[in-house]
């Protein structure tokens, strides 16, 4: 009796789960609910369609994806940058496609790319659930080149146009050139890439040399380099020590210029060693010091650049000081370093500061260059959608390589210089979009690819002023002495010499169109204002 | 040349001395129980993130001592709670939940920031500074006050952890644990309660090294795993188990890894100690003062 | 001990030829690497390659005999083997088998999207092979590695070199990297199987971390980035899908079938009691080395089928993620299963997946995604189970159903 | 016959001691040889250093004419000589046949196992030591003497010449203690040379035709058991240690 009741409640069980695993698998795999849904309930501007609160229907909403790790600061900038850009967007209407209101919307997926200890797989697992499980139409966002390099691949097997708003490897643009057809769908809109990064690094350089020179009679004879032993940061090293007899001829007269001490460590190093580093480089008496740092260490070099007050001017790259965290990161010791950034609150474009304060009064924070870059994708694809009255990828491609011909970048300039204001309102902050494929307009700096002519849908370099860094410097606020603050140091042409002269010389490239914006603020020299270290 | 023989010297010192501490309580805990604790580094890391987290509002003596309290009580909890009941069962589960306990720990340090509202990567200030000024100058080799500081408080801990061990009751228990199990049981020594000791008596070497290490080593959630990685290395030299064998690695790594930098080349110099592990592997498998295990 | 080696050499022609044509694909290698990447890594490389494989086929030259009696044994065996996996296949444990195989086997069935298979199911078969690889070593020959990613990284490369540099097929691709993890897994084998336990794990662990450091520099062994753009199995997920099912399935019988066999009784001997199995005239270090090939033979595998699905692979391959993830599978799985393995990889892959969607929940209250971290749940979970079902979860799932199904049955 | 174990000088140090002191002895083929002496004489160092667990300091080991000193343990086991443990020891996660099946897989037991199979072959040895019917559970659940039982059947699937039994007895019952006498005996009628110790000389006496007595590492004494019994030195160093020839 026992038994046979227990029989009958173990087919009762069986047939439960039986059914609970079939149910289950038809409603997550099969039906129509497994579909992923965009879901939109408020005008907040961090909903899935940021602005607009009724409900949109799914064919209505043009699908964005953030591919980036979103527990890091550069992929909450990327979300960020690419919600703004939306919410401006749909709160002015949307965008018209035939007689058809469309509106963006945003949703992201972490790739946990930030983890020192990357897991391939969950990045491709991100861009796969992006693409087949929520749809997205388009793809940005990506900064680190080892994660990025394996998820680009799926974006590009399923033919979705991918704007990298994060990483600097300039192999990934090189590559449309070499394999136009798989790799046609990615463009780079941040930062500028490695070599030209080397570029701006030397132009300010050389721009500081000269004008102290000129200005303070200040003699800066050494320079010292210290450097992650990396492949891009021994080329851009190559750069710097080939064309140091050039600068000293040139300068001085004879060659007193010199660089005195490198250093190459590698990524793992602790900070103990950087003590070495550094009394090594206070010893060498060096005058600047060029630190070439993408990774975590840039924390141990400031940390120690200022517990051992150093003499010498940090001058270079130095990402993690890109951030406006880093005077509390560092307590203070990052005081007087001139690091390299591609953005700040400056007049660049018109469209600059009002996208900095827009940004900063719904996010509360300071934009980064994943923010900028993310803000400027969705606008260009939006316009190029727009342009092209198309939702196709393969029109809005079309959309976007045709602006290439034109020159430079067609969303707001015109051949006269004259800023076209959008009908959409459309903005671009910091306009380095100008998406290259003839071999003429193009200089590569990279010695080791020089035979590459062609690289395409990159940012470019070296169109006044929009093609250049910036360099901030960190500087004491007496104000707040807690914070401390970046002072501007943009980069005009160097007196008396000219980018053509100076980069075209050494690399044998030929001569290249003059700046066009030299009436801007932008346009001047302003290395006067550098502090030297008192020390 | 002097510039580069004191670089050698001071740098690794410090290096070593913080290895050490880290390093003597990996060691005692293997040395006395067999444990294998993945979660030592865990340990250093979660002692750091409590002095980063209260340091601005508690004070240094406050937020050191606290941090000092809360490692040695997680050591502690994690043995009786975790580590106790599996060691009966098998060695290899030992092994994965101090894994786990690492893992749990590393999660709970970003957790911890991102609700706190701190970076999760950051650097302290220095602990001293004299004359507006943390470091100073010797023969050209720079040196932070903390440096001076840090080789002496390790050194008095070590010491006065083996002093502990060699004079006390509890230190007696220790050593007969380490030596006959079985045999200290019998005589009446209640192995779990002098292994929980030892785990916390180690987790508080990883705190005292975290805490004088961490005002000049910037901070990070993956540290953990550095910090795992080298006091294995230590200990392999060393010789497993082996307090002076630790005390030994530790220098000898962080002598061959400064030595590299400024004599060979900076880019290869923690490949070196690396390749001087699988060389003493190679050649003497029990490391330098480690006891050959002929079962 | 020269002319021992010459003997078994003379005794193998076979060996020799292969030997032969080896070295002559290696140097076409060789220069092929001269031509892509310069000449310090030229140099390096060839250093490195010819070491590996002097040491690397000295040592298979003297395990040569007993592989090839293995093997010779085995076709005997065939004919047998078949009917008594019929008669495994009629019990309750071969039944259950069977029937998940079906399930999996299944699954594109009803869903195509390459999200699920590729991303889930995919992904989740890989790391079966690879988690059954640690176990196999582990569970088996109690050989604790805490340096497998070294074999599943080094094959991921050479995979991916084969298949990108030398325009080779994926298929000779994956054994060739498969094979080299092999060499690999001897010269790490040979100097640190000699160790016991903790040794033996942090010896492991030290070559992986020597294997990170080196293919992380910046200018030998394709650079810190490594190598990207290798194809993927196929363009069609479902293929993909089926190839690597049925790699997982010869995978896991190979090595089940080994641990049920004579070899496997070895080398449970000496996880139970290494100097009663060297009492007993079992010379425990040449077993240790093979169950050591054939672990990382496996791992090899996974590590090209791993390559091949993400891509791209870079010196993080070889991080302490890699080599501590099959710990976790067979932790969740349960030690010395071989199947549990593949719960666990099931497991771990799928929760990650469904805590991704986590965040995608409007109606969590602000912040409560923070709490809600998938590697914060998922460590706490692997502490539960860890301490609470030290066998792991496949054992007693498997007796609780048994028991089911004995009442369903009237048993 | 001839001399089957040749043993010249033997020392070995640990440290400051010297557990084995210039020890020398030989065992004629087919004897039946008992080693006696008080605890911690070094009659376990001795056979560890006859099997090559450990590498002796001083001295020569010949095994059958080949110089054996120094060698690893396993080659040993391949030339001929299978030993037991003092403390039992089996592995624990395999069943009974298994555990005899991995001595029937080493060279030596593979010679004999080639030809009629190692399940075969192990289930005979199980049923020469008695424990056929327990062929399929695990040792842990055996009781002490069946496990000294299955250490010998190990020793046994070696197929040696000379067997090694580190105290057959300790710890058993007397009337496990008669089965494994009947095991030794029957084992040595099929002609295998057998070499054991023993800390108690009555177990020895019924048993063996020729002792060899040490203490403190050195060989005091050898010859047939009533005589070495009788041994001044035998006797003092037994009643030094209040353990009685009674």
């Amino acid at each position: 009796m026992k038994k046979s009741m227990q029989r009958i409640l173990a087919i009762v069980l069986v047939a439960v789960i039986g059914v609970g695993i079939g149910a289950g698998a038809y409603f997550f795999l099969i039906s129509e609910a497994a579909e992923y849904k965009w879901d939109n309930t408020t005008d907040d501007i961090m909903d899935t369609v940021p602005g607009i609160d009724e409900e949109v229907p799914q064919n209505r909403i043009i699908k964005f994806g953030v591919l980036d790790d979103m527990g890091y600061i550069t992929g909450k900038g990327a979300e960020n940058g690419a919600r703004l850009a939306a919410y401006e967007i749909n709160t002015r209407g949307g965008v018209n496609i035939g007689n058809e209101t469309y509106y963006v919307g945003i949703e992201t997926e972490d790739t946990e790319e930030a983890n020192p200890a990357l897991d391939l797989s969950r990045g491709v697992a991100a861009a796969e659930r992006m693409i087949y499980y929520k749809k997205a139409q388009f793809i940005l966002g990506g900064f680190r080149t080892e994660a990025l390099q394996a998820y680009r691949e799926i974006v590009m097997d399923a033919k979705k146009i991918f704007f990298i708003t994060g990483s600097a490897t300039a192999k990934f643009c090189q590559d449309v050139y070499n394999d136009y057809n798989k790799y046609k769908y990615t463009f780079r809109i941040q930062p500028l890439n490695e070599v030209f990064l080397a570029g701006e690094v030397i132009r300010m350089l050389a721009a500081t040399i000269v004008d102290q020179k000129e200005n303070h009679d200040k003699n800066i004879t050494k320079i010292a380099i210290m450097r992650e032993d990396l492949a891009w940061t021994a080329r851009m090293s190559g750069s710097i020590n080939g064309l140091m007899p050039f600068f000293s001829a040139f300068i001085y007269g004879d060659n007193r210029l010199q660089v005195v001490e490198e250093i190459a460590y590698p990524q793992t190093a602790g900070p103990v060693n950087f003590y070495g580093y550094w009394a090594d480089i206070k010893a060498s008496g060096a005058d600047v010091t060029i630190p070439i740092i993408s990774g975590p260490t840039g924390l141990y070099y400031s940390d120690v650049y200022g517990d051992t007050n150093q003499p010498s001017l940090s001058l270079g790259i130095n990402v993690m000081g890109q951030q406006n965290i880093f005077w509390e990161q560092t307590g203070g010791n990052c005081e007087y370093e001139i690091a390299m950034t591609s953005f700040i609150r400056h007049a660049k474009t018109p469209f600059t500061i009002p996208f900095w304060d827009h940004y900063v009064g719904n996010f509360s924070t300071a934009p980064i260059y994943t923010a900028t870059g993310a803000y400027d994708a969705v606008q260009a694809v939006v316009t190029s959608i727009i342009d092209g009255q198309s939702l196709a990828t393969d029109d809005v491609l079309a959309e976007l390589e045709k602006s290439e011909w034109q020159g430079i970048d067609p969303n707001w300039t015109t051949p006269t210089g004259i800023p076209r204001m959008p009908k959409y309102g459309m903005g671009s902050p910091t306009a380095t979009i100008s998406f290259w494929t003839d071999g003429t307009y193009h200089r590569d700096v990279d010695s080791a690819t020089a035979g590459i002519q062609h690289t395409r849908h990159d940012v470019v370099e070296g169109s006044e002023p929009l093609g250049h860094a910036v360099f901030v410097q960190w500087v004491y606020d007496s104000a707040n002495p807690t914070l401390g603050k970046w002072e501007c140091v943009p980069l005009g042409p160097i007196p008396g010499i000219s980018d053509d002269y100076m980069l075209g010389t050494y690399f044998g490239l030929g001569s290249w169109e003059p700046p066009m914006y030299t009436d801007q603020p932008w346009g001047q020299v302003i290395t006067a204002n550098i502090t030297w270290p008192v020390r | 040349m002097l510039t580069d023989i004191m670089q050698v010297l001071v740098l690794g010192s410090v290096e070593g001395a913080v290895y050490m501490l880290i390093a003597v309580g990996y060691s005692l805990v293997y040395g006395t129980g067999g444990i294998m604790n993945l979660a030592h580094g865990a340990f250093y890391l979660i002692a750091g993130y409590m002095l980063y987290w209260y340091l601005g509002t508690l004070g240094l003596f406050t937020s050191v001592v606290l941090a000092l309290i809360i490692v040695t009580l997680i050591g502690g909890i994690s043995y009786l709670a975790l580590i106790k009941p599996l060691e009966k069962k098998s060695q290899l589960s030992v092994v994965m939940v101090t894994f786990a306990i690492a893992f749990f720990i590393e999660q709970i340090v970003k957790l911890g920031c991102s609700i706190l509202g701190f970076e999760k990567e950051s650097t302290l200030p220095n602990l001293i500074e004299i004359k507006g000024t943390v470091s100073f100058e010797l023969f050209g080799t720079i040196i932070p006050y903390d440096y001076v500081f840090i080789l002496i408080i390790s050194f008095l801990i070590v010491s006065l952890i083996t002093l502990f061990i060699s004079k006390s009751k509890l230190g007696t228990s220790i050593r007969a644990i380490s030596q006959d199990r079985e045999a200290a049981t019998l005589m009446g020594i209640n192995a779990d309660r002098v292994l929980m000791f030892t785990v916390m008596i180690s987790a508080f070497l990883a705190g005292v090294a975290a805490v004088i290490y961490v005002p000049s080593y910037p901070i990070a959630p993956w540290q953990g795993w550095v910090i795992l990685t080298n006091s294995f290395a230590v200990v392999i030299l060393g010789g497993m188990g082996s307090l002076p064998g630790s005390v030994l690695g530790a220098f000898i790594l962080s002598y061959a890894s400064h030595f590299t930098r400024v004599f060979i080349d900076p880019a290869i110099s923690t490949l070196v100690p690396m390749f001087v592990i699988v060389v003493m592997l190679a050649l003497r498998p029990q490391g330098i003062l480690g006891k050959k295990e002929i079962d | 001990m020269q002319i021992r080696f010459l003997n078994r050499i003379k005794e193998n022609s076979l060996f020799v030829i292969c030997v032969s044509v080896f070295y002559l694909v290696e140097l076409t290698y060789i220069l092929t690497l001269l031509y892509y990447f310069g000449y310090t890594s030229l140099i390096l490389s060839t250093i490195l390659y010819f070491t590996l494989f002097y040491f690397g086929f000295l040592y298979l030259a003297f395990n040569f005999t007993i592989l090839w009696a293995a093997i010779k044994r085995n076709f005997k065996l065939i004919p047998s083997a078949i009917r008594r996996l019929m008669a495994w296949l009629g019990t309750f444990k071969g039944g259950l088998t069977l029937f998940c195989m079906l399930i999996i086997a299944i699954i594109p069935l009803l869903t195509q999207n390459a999200y699920y298979l590729g991303s889930m199911f995919i992904v989740a078969m890989i790391y079966t092979i690879y988690a059954a690889s640690w176990d196999f070593l582990a569970g088996y020959t109690g050989q604790v590695s805490f340096g497998q990613a070294a074999f599943f990284g080094f094959a991921g490369y050479v995979t991916a070199d084969r298949i990108l540099i030398q325009n080779w097929p994926w298929l000779p691709s994956l054994f060739f990297g498969a094979l080299i993890a092999v060499l690999i897994s001897l010269i790490i084998g040979i100097p640190t199987l000699r160790l016991k336990g903790p040794y033996l794990a942090l010896g492991t662990l030290s070559f992986a971390s020597i294997l990170y450091l080196l293919f992380a520099m910046p200018t030998i062994l394709y650079g810190s980035t490594g190598l990207f753009g290798v194809p993927r199995l196929s363009e069609n997920v479902i293929i993909e899908y089926y190839i690597v099912f049925i790699f997982v399935i010869i995978s896991l019988t190979i090595m089940k079938a080994i641990g049920n066999s004579k070899l496997g009784t070895v080398f449970k001997s000496i996880r139970d009691d290494e100097t009663g199995a060297e009492a007993s005239g079992i010379h425990t270090t040449r077993y240790k080395i093979l169950a050591f090939v054939i672990s990382a033979f496996f791992a090899g595998i996974a590590g090209g089928f791993f390559t091949m699905r993400n891509t791209a692979v870079s010196a993080q391959i070889f991080g302490t993620t890699y080599s501590f993830y099959p710990l976790v599978m067979v932790a969740i799985g349960g030690i010395a299963t071989i199947s549990g393995a593949g719960v666990g990889a099931f497991f771990f892959i799928f929760l990650i997946e469904i805590l991704r969607g986590v965040a995608d929940f409007q109606w969590l209250p602000a912040g409560a995604a923070d709490f809600l971290d998938d590697a914060l749940i998922f460590s706490v979970l692997l502490i539960l189970v860890i301490r609470f079902a030290g066998a792991g979860v496949l054992k007693s799932a498997i007796e609780r159903l048994k028991n089911l199904w004995d009442i369903l049955l009237g048993r | 016959m001839g001399v089957i174990l040749e043993v010249k000088n033997l020392t070995k140090k640990f440290g400051g001691l010297t557990a084995v002191n210039d020890f020398s002895f030989e065992i004629e083929r087919g004897e039946f040889i008992g080693l006696i002496g008080p605890n911690g004489a070094g009659k376990t160092t001795i056979f560890n250093l006859l099997t090559g667990f450990e590498k002796p300091n001083a001295g020569s080991i010949r095994f059958d004419g080949i110089n054996i000193t120094g060698m690893s343990p396993y080659k040993i086991v391949n030339l001929g000589i299978a030993r037991t443990f003092q403390l039992v020891r089996s592995f624990k996660f395999l069943t009974i046949l298994d555990n005899v099946s991995v001595s029937c897989l080493s060279p030596r037991g593979k010679k004999v196992s080639k030809d009629i199979g190692t399940e075969e072959y192990a289930s005979s040895i199980l049923t020469a030591v008695g424990l056929v019917d327990k062929a399929r559970i695990p040792p842990i659940v055996l009781p002490h003497g069946d496990l000294r039982k299955l250490q010998i059947g190990k020793a046994v699937g070696t197929n040696p010449q000379l067997l090694l039994l580190d105290e057959p007895f300790s710890g058993l019952s007397h009337e496990e203690q008669l089965g494994i006498t009947d095991l030794i005996n029957k084992l040595h009628d099929d002609g295998v040379t057998i070499f054991m110790t023993g800390h108690v000389l009555r177990e020895l006496m019924t048993l063996v035709p020729r002792v060899l007595a040490m203490h403190q590492g050195k060989l005091i004494a050898d010859g047939p058991p009533r005589e070495v019994a009788g041994h001044k030195i035998v006797l003092e160093a037994y009643l030094g240690r209040g353990e009685g020839f009674a």
